[in-house]
């Protein structure tokens, strides 16, 4: 228990200082993506549900927030607060239709709605289609503290992924979580129990669509644009992909998956290897199911249970 | 009140539209035999997929890749070995149906005892792996294939122009699907693969080889994608992002479809092709998503699919 | 005065596209008796058990359950009014310690299982009656053991252990002692005895000495109808039972040592009562 | 090759399923027109030796010897080929075919099998019921067929998983009527049981296993006399 | 002033790997890289450096890398620039940095009105040069009623909405317009539609594999028999694509052709030579407004984006690409165009060899007039 904490605390020191010796925007993104994909490995790690299209509640989070603070001039925190709650909401509408099916259909489904929520992205008329919502204003944080400068506005990021991060825990471990665990343990009977586990997966996935509207919402504000890529099913697959490589189920994985990620994404984005970026990302997929599928948290776990557990 | 609509249509034959309701008849058929070659696609799309989930219960997320993969190979065959079109149509299948029996037993089977999500990722690995590997050699603007001389032309009918080669993509694929949907319902073989699609330890405790079943099966399931890819590349232009537009698409064909049957899919394949060409016809804007529509609405009141068979 | 029923049905029926599985099936369940319900393979034994959990629907007559006809209701809907079903599937969460088993079945009512903002210790005040409840199955000595680590018998025991945590009227169990050592098979039947106290239960088994030895009342199937009622010296004596079921020429041996079992239960029976 | 010697004979024989390590080296060996049982508490390891022997299960080491021809890296479906029918204990009746269908789907393995309508004799509910679809049986028909299935074969070496779990007290009965009529005929049987009663009379020998090892070998005539050792391995 | 941080740091952002990496991938990094050569790797004595990104047709991927750029490694220009919705996020952040954007393969024509920028310079073509060039002269012929094919998105959009109002100021009309989803592969219902709408031309208001499938289906279910088809937008890459049956007598406008003289031949081969296949309007593009950049940037004595800007209006870019060329205040290059006829298969001297020139179209007929609020002195 100490010994977590005090991970934790120099996890914390870490983020603080961080932003003075990395490229400020860059972390950013790596904590909105690093929320996200605890967001989706809730689903799939907790619950061992494969949500194929989470990237429509990323999505709709960074709309509606961009579209709010354009034309309403709201504050930041409200409009987050906004797109968290329409991603929620969407996330419960797509979350009924898709618990109604298992394992492999569910993937299935959730990537058609999400395919569904693209198309209407694309063509209605407040998304600017391809060209996505530009020069969304940061604005200043209650009215008092402007975000326009990439410090305070990094502070805002990390509190944000705090929250989200600690939600995501919070919710593995309560009440509801314990049901969780019995349902992916054995569904009929969970639901010879009396529980209607239809219920419970429906929850996980509003609790999971909303902070992943959360991660997309901040995203917006970050780059002060919201475009298709982010409901876009590339998108998808790159989440499912930072929570495999970084480890499925594990509390840190989401975290590293999304770092490694971003930065092989960042360091290729440059120079020749651009090309090759959809070719590295299927052999990580590849690599990592047929030889790595506890990811790098789940392997590194394993390793120290192995020669000191 | 017949004989009066029927004289209409008749004497419409020219250029007078023959309307009822207001609706173009003419213009309704036409879109009605295009939405029936659109579902050739995605009859042997589904077929393919629903083949390979009945041995290996996997998703095969690269049958949208397999598809383009069948598209180029033809292509290549044409342009580096000159291997025409009706070759092509016999060998190409093959060829991709060998890479996926490599792809099968060097990929997939290590996995086999593992949850059947993995294999879902895995195959989209694959994917990835294949159209980026496209992307880079061959770009994205596409290709161009000829549409061989023997079917190149139409047939006036009277309420379309139909091009010989849509024709044969109806006609090839109905046959194949049909030919495929016999095997596997009403043969000894068929019988073998549905009962290894249950249990495949036990067939092979009755000495029926079954590794050897499901890696042909694989490679079956795939070649009839390859098979869709060589149809498809006289017709649409050959290019790595053709397999992942339509993939999807299937996906909730088969949400659709349910899984559980053979018929089904090939069923549902066509219909939902039929769907979508009224909607375009009806209301265009709403063409790309009419499918996924169609998906929700069966969610709701059939969860299990139009074919499948109840959890 | 007449006798007192849980559960009733009526002129049951289930008919599968032109073969009739059951067969106007008038049974009668007597409350806090153990009751056995036997019959030759495909007389319908688990389709009635599947029409009363709601499993199936009849396709005519009525089920009662304290007099209120619940021909139509949803299964989930008849858990929560105390029939319980358990199953022959190792029904148990593997990867959870013995007591968490028992603790999911008891939160239930606790109406704190969507609270996903609270922390899981507030379930630590259901950790009493959990233990009381494993206690009750011998398994107070497991209860921080991972699932997958008992012994098969014992899953058994955990399981109706976190039946019983749902505290049901009425445990329908189908064949319970099906694919169990001789060891177990008692354990069980001794399990099942016991947690027969202000209960109702009704079961399918084949082993006829579980039945004889637990059952208050045997109800005899054969193509889907009911052939005789009865306790069990009274049915294992009908001729027809034992052409269709038990056999023609049961053999002595074990049909003495049936006969000794029922005395010695029914005996056993007559002290409780004394 | 001798037609009347040893049909099976197993030499420390190890069987994994993935991590756990379950047979732990067992010798057996059964000759022609012997009908053997092991007996063993639950989880002892009786249905995997069966599994071993037709490499169903994860990994296995040791000597297995099945009509003469050594079959330890055999592939699975060759064994049945050597005349081996398995009867599993979770039956394996094939829901997307009926009832006829399931009954001759195995490939037949030599060519003396029984013929469908001796089977349907002894099993009148699978005629009554032969299209039907294979999962709609109750759980006792399901058990009939299962047993059917592989007599239809030929095979001459039955491997039998609880084949009496189940089953209604007559149909036990004449269950082991047909174990008796075909040890007669000369077919070779390996048999597991809980059902000590039915395997007594009509088993010539018995293993009993323990944590997959096997503990005891009783001959029929000892049975008497071991009573009480069978007694506390099996707590009868 | 001089240059700032002692190097001139060109950031080269377009599409890599995506659909229109044909058409400003690469090629573009090329063609920069050439301008550079040309230039002698030099300018007051200081480094160029190129440094590129793959936008992955993405705003968001574009405009978070060229904040990176300028905010993180100094980068003095962007140029390539390829799908408009990239373009438009990345001016923004440009703009807001008082860094210039030149652009060569967006078609939009926002950048130099609604959108328009003291910072941008849009070099090669838009979607009003290409109304203005293909279709005037057809509605003026006698063609006029329009079916238009378009993709929709903004870019379709626009494009049709502006080759619409090109056909109703010459006494035109537009008799219908489907919209087709971007990489629609199946094209077979909007002809039947454009075939029933009684048109005289059906336009296709798409670009790239969208401009390929729909031409490929248009002839094949026997609409080029009838109607006249007119592709909007047609890049060298797609027009090799197209089996030239289908193809030929086809006309389009283009910014540029390699074949055109001896200039653009002898450049085109050095291109040819480096990347492999000839260049498509945007990579001439690319190299004619990255040198126009460097020469500016000499003359100016500094690479200040105010100083350099004022430089490069106020001098005339003068090329192989740029012919009668002028830098307006707006930001527009104004040069003559191409209007070009796809060549049949019998007249093709090599696989390279795609179009007839059929007229010059001098830039003042070509771009729209500058707007007065975006006239950026
Ligand atoms: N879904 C179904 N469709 C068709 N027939 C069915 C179905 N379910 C059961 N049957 C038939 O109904 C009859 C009764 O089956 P049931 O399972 O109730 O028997 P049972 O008494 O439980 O037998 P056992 O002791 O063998 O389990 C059987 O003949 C079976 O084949
Ligand atoms: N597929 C499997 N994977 C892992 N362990 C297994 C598997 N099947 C069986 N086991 C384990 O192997 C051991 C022996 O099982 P086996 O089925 O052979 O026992 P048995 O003697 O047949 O008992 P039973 O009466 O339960 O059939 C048990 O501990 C069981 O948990
Ligand atoms: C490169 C082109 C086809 C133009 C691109 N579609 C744009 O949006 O400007
Ligand atoms: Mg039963
Ligand atoms: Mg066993």
């Amino acid at each position: 228990m100490i010994k977590i904490n005090k991970l934790y605390l120099f996890l914390i020191v870490i983020a603080l200082v961080a932003p003075s010796l990395v490229y400020p925007v860059f972390l950013m993104k790596l904590l909105c993506f690093a929320l996200f994909a605890c967001a989706f490995n809730l689903l799939l790690g907790f619950v061992g549900l494969l949500s194929f299209g989470h990237a429509v509640f990323l999505g709709t989070g960074g709309y509606i927030t961009g579209y709010l603070m354009l034309h309403t001039g709201l504050t930041p925190e409200l409009g987050i607060l906004a797109g968290t709650l329409g991603a929620g909401l969407l996330g419960a509408v797509y979350g009924k239709l898709a618990v109604k099916r298992e394992g492999i259909y569910f993937a299935m489904v959730t990537l058609a709605l999400a395919q569904l929520a693209f198309f209407f992205y694309l063509q209605a008329p407040f998304t600017g289609g391809e060209d996505g919502l530009q020069g969304v204003p940061r604005g200043a944080l209650f009215g008092l503290i402007d975000l326009n400068d990439n410090f305070a506005m990094y502070y805002f990021v990390l509190a944000i992924f705090i929250f989200g991060f600690w939600l995501v825990q919070r919710t593995v471990h309560s009440p509801f979580g314990q049901i969780l665990k019995a349902i992916r343990e054995n569904e009929p009977r969970a639901v010879s129990l009396g529980y209607n586990v239809n219920d419970y997966k429906w929850v996980a996935f509003i609790i999971s669509s909303a902070l992943a509207g959360l991660a997309g919402s901040t995203k917006t504000l970050v780059f002060q644009l919201a475009s298709l890529t982010d409901v876009h099913w590339h998108m998808s697959g790159e989440v499912v992909l930072m929570t495999l490589l970084g480890g499925m189920g594990t509390i840190f994985g989401p975290l590293v998956g999304a770092g490694v990620v971003i930065s092989i994404q960042n360091m290729l984005s440059g120079g020749e290897l651009g090309n090759y970026i959809h070719i590295i990302m299927g052999l990580i997929f590849i690599v990592c199911v047929l030889a790595f599928r506890s990811g790098i948290v789940g392997e590194f776990q394993k390793l120290v249970k192995k020669n000191f557990g | 009140m017949k004989g009066t609509v029927t004289y209409t249509i008749f004497a419409s034959l020219g250029d007078v539209m023959a309307t009822i309701f207001g609706i173009n008849l003419f213009a309704l058929s036409g879109q009605l035999l295009v939405g029936l070659i659109n579902g050739s696609f995605y009859a042997l799309l589904s077929l393919g997929l629903a083949i390979i989930f009945g041995l290996l219960k996997i998703i095969n997320f690269a049958q949208g890749a397999m598809y383009m993969l069948g598209a180029f190979f033809a292509w290549m065959a044409l342009n580096y070995m000159g291997i025409n079109y009706w070759w092509a149509l016999l060998l190409v299948p093959l060829a991709v149906g060998v890479l996926a029996i490599l792809m099968e037993r060097f990929l997939v089977r290590p996995i086999a005892n593992e949850d059947h999500l993995y294999s879902l990722l895995l195959t989209f690995g694959v994917a990835l792996v294949l159209q980026g590997l496209f992307t880079h050699f061959y770009g994205s603007s596409g290709l161009p294939y000829q549409i061989p001389a023997e079917l190149k032309g139409g047939t006036k009918l009277p309420f379309m122009y139909l091009p010989n080669y849509r024709a044969w993509i109806i006609v090839s694929s109905l046959v194949v699907c049909f030919s495929t949907w016999w095997v596997i319902e009403k043969t000894k073989l068929g019988a073998y693969l549905r009962a290894g699609t249950e249990n495949p330890q036990l067939m092979q405790g009755f000495g029926i080889n079954v590794p050897l079943i499901t890696t042909l099966t694989f490679g079956f399931g795939v070649a009839l994608a390859a098979f869709a890819g060589v149809l498809a590349a006289p017709v649409y232009s050959v290019s790595p992002e053709m397999g992942s537009n339509i993939l999807i698409v299937v996906f909730a064909i088969v949400v659709i479809g349910g899984m559980g049957s053979i018929g089904g899919a090939i069923l549902t394949g066509l219909m939902m092709g039929v769907v979508e060409g009224l909607t375009k016809f009806f209301y265009p804007e709403a063409s790309t998503t009419v499918i996924f529509l169609f998906m929700v609405i069966v969610l709701l009141v059939k969860p299990a699919g139009l074919f499948g068979k109840e959890a | 005065m007449s006798a007192d029923y849980v559960l009733e049905t009526r002129n049951l029926v289930k008919e599968f596209k032109g073969f009739t599985a059951v067969d106007d099936v008038n049974l009668q369940v007597e409350r806090g008796t153990i009751h056995a319900l036997i019959g030759p393979n495909g007389a319908g034994k688990t389709t009635v058990f599947n029409l009363l959990t709601k499993f199936l629907t009849p396709s005519r007559g009525t089920i009662l359950y304290n007099g209120e006809d619940i021909t139509y209701m949803k299964s989930a809907a008849i858990a929560r009014k105390g029939i319980v079903r358990s199953f022959q599937i190792s029904a148990v969460f593997p990867h959870l310690s013995v007591l968490e088993n028992v603790r999911i079945a008891l939160q239930r009512k606790e109406g704190n299982s969507f609270h996903f903002w609270k922390s899981e210790k507030v379930l630590q005040k259901l950790d009493a009656r959990a233990l009381e409840l494993l206690d009750e199955v011998g398994l107070k000595g497991y209860a921080n053991t991972v699932t997958v680590d008992l012994p098969y018998g014992r899953k058994r025991a955990l399981e109706i252990a976190t039946t019983l945590a749902l505290d049901p009227e009425m445990l329908l169990l189908d064949e319970p002692t099906q694919g169990m050592g001789h060891e177990d098979v008692s354990v069980v039947a001794d399990l099942i005895k016991k947690v027969s106290a202000n209960r109702t239960i009704l079961m399918v088994e084949h082993n006829l000495h579980v039945v004889a030895q637990l059952a208050d009342k045997i109800t005899v199937l054969q193509r889907g109808a009911i052939l005789t009622e009865g306790d069990y010296a009274t049915v294992s004596q009908d001729p027809r039972v034992r052409e269709a079921y038990m056999g023609v020429e049961a053999d002595d041996e074990v049909a003495n040592a049936i006969a000794a079992e029922t005395a010695a239960a029914n005996a056993a029976k007559k002290e409780d009562v004394a | 090759m001798s037609s009347t010697g040893e049909k099976l004979r197993i030499s420390d024989l190890h069987a994994y399923y993935g991590e756990s390590h379950i047979l732990h080296g067992i010798d057996m060996t059964i000759m022609q027109g012997e009908l053997v049982t092991l007996l063993g508490r639950n989880g002892a390891g009786r249905s995997t030796t069966l599994k071993a022997i037709m490499n169903m299960v994860g990994r296995r080491t040791g000597k297995i010897n099945i009509n003469g021809n050594e079959t330890i890296g055999m592939a699975a479906h060759k064994i049945a080929h050597l005349g081996v029918g398995y009867c599993p204990e979770e039956r394996g009746i094939f829901s997307s075919l009926n009832v006829e269908e399931n009954l001759m789907l195995p490939p037949n393995v030599r060519s003396d099998g029984m013929s469908v309508e001796e089977i349907y004799d002894i099993f009148p509910n699978l005629a009554e019921r032969r299209y039907s679809q294979g999962t709609r049986l109750s759980g006792g028909e399901q058990q009939m067929l299962a047993m059917a299935r592989i007599l239809r074969t030929g095979a001459n070496i039955l491997l039998l998983d609880e084949i009496t779990e189940g089953l209604a007290p007559v149909i036990v009965q004449k269950l082991a009527e047909v174990l008796v009529m075909l040890k007669e005929r000369g077919l070779t049987v390996l048999l597991v049981e809980q059902n000590f009663r039915f395997a007594a009379p009509i088993a010539d020998r018995h293993y009993v296993m323990e944590h997959g090892h096997i503990v005891e070998e009783v001959q029929k005539h000892e049975l008497e006399a071991k009573t009480e050792l069978l007694n506390t391995y099996l707590g009868v | 002033e001089g240059i700032s941080n002692d190097v001139v740091k060109i950031g080269v952002l377009a599409d890599m790997g995506g659909v229109y990496a044909d058409i400003c991938g690469q090629g573009c990094v090329t063609a920069v890289e050439m301008a550079v050569e040309d230039f002698g790797g030099t300018v007051l004595g200081k480094p160029i450096e190129i440094v590129s990104a793959d936008d992955q047709n993405k705003p968001d991927v574009g405009s978070a890398k060229v904040r990176q750029w300028i905010e993180d490694e100094n980068v003095d220009v962007v140029t390539g620039l390829v799908a408009s919705s990239v373009t438009g996020a990345v001016t923004k952040v440009l703009t807001d940095a008082k860094k210039i954007a030149l652009i060569s393969a967006s078609a939009s024509n926002a950048f130099t009105t609604k959108a328009c920028s003291p910072y941008n310079a849009h070099w090669t073509y838009n979607v009003a040069a290409l109304a203005n060039g293909t279709v005037k002269p057809m509605v003026e012929s006698g063609k006029k009623k329009w079916f238009f094919i378009t993709a929709d998105y903004a870019f379709g959009h626009a494009l049709e909405g502006i080759a619409t109002k090109v056909i109703e100021s010459s006494g035109g009309e537009v008799v219908g317009a489907v919209r087709a989803p971007l990489g629609t592969t199946d094209f077979s219902s909007y002809v039947l539609q454009a075939q029933a709408s009684g048109a005289d031309v059906v336009g296709l208001a798409n670009a790239g594999t969208d401009f390929v499938n729909s031409l490929k289906t248009a002839a094949e279910f026997g609409l080029t028999e009838t109607t006249d088809v007119a592709g909007l937008l047609v890049f060298t890459p797609n027009a090799q694509a197209l089996d030239p049956a289908i193809a030929a007598g086809m006309k389009a406008t283009t910014g540029f052709y390699w074949d055109m003289d001896d200039q653009t031949r002898e450049w085109s081969a050095r291109f040819k030579a480096r990347h492999g296949s000839i260049p498509a309007m945007p990579h001439a593009g690319a190299y004619s407004m990255t040198m126009h950049y460097l020469n500016a940037i000499k003359a100016a004595g500094t690479d200040d984006s105010d100083a350099v800007m004022k430089q490069m209006k106020a001098t005339k870019p003068d090329d192989f690409f740029a012919r009668n060329a002028y830098l307006r205040n707006d930001g527009r290059m104004v040069h003559d165009m191409l209007l070009v006829s796809i060549k049949d298969a019998a007249s093709r001297k090599s696989a390279d060899d795609i179009y007839n020139i059929e007229a010059t179209i001098p830039g003042d007929v070509a771009f729209n007039p500058m707007l007065p609020e975006c006239d950026f002195k």
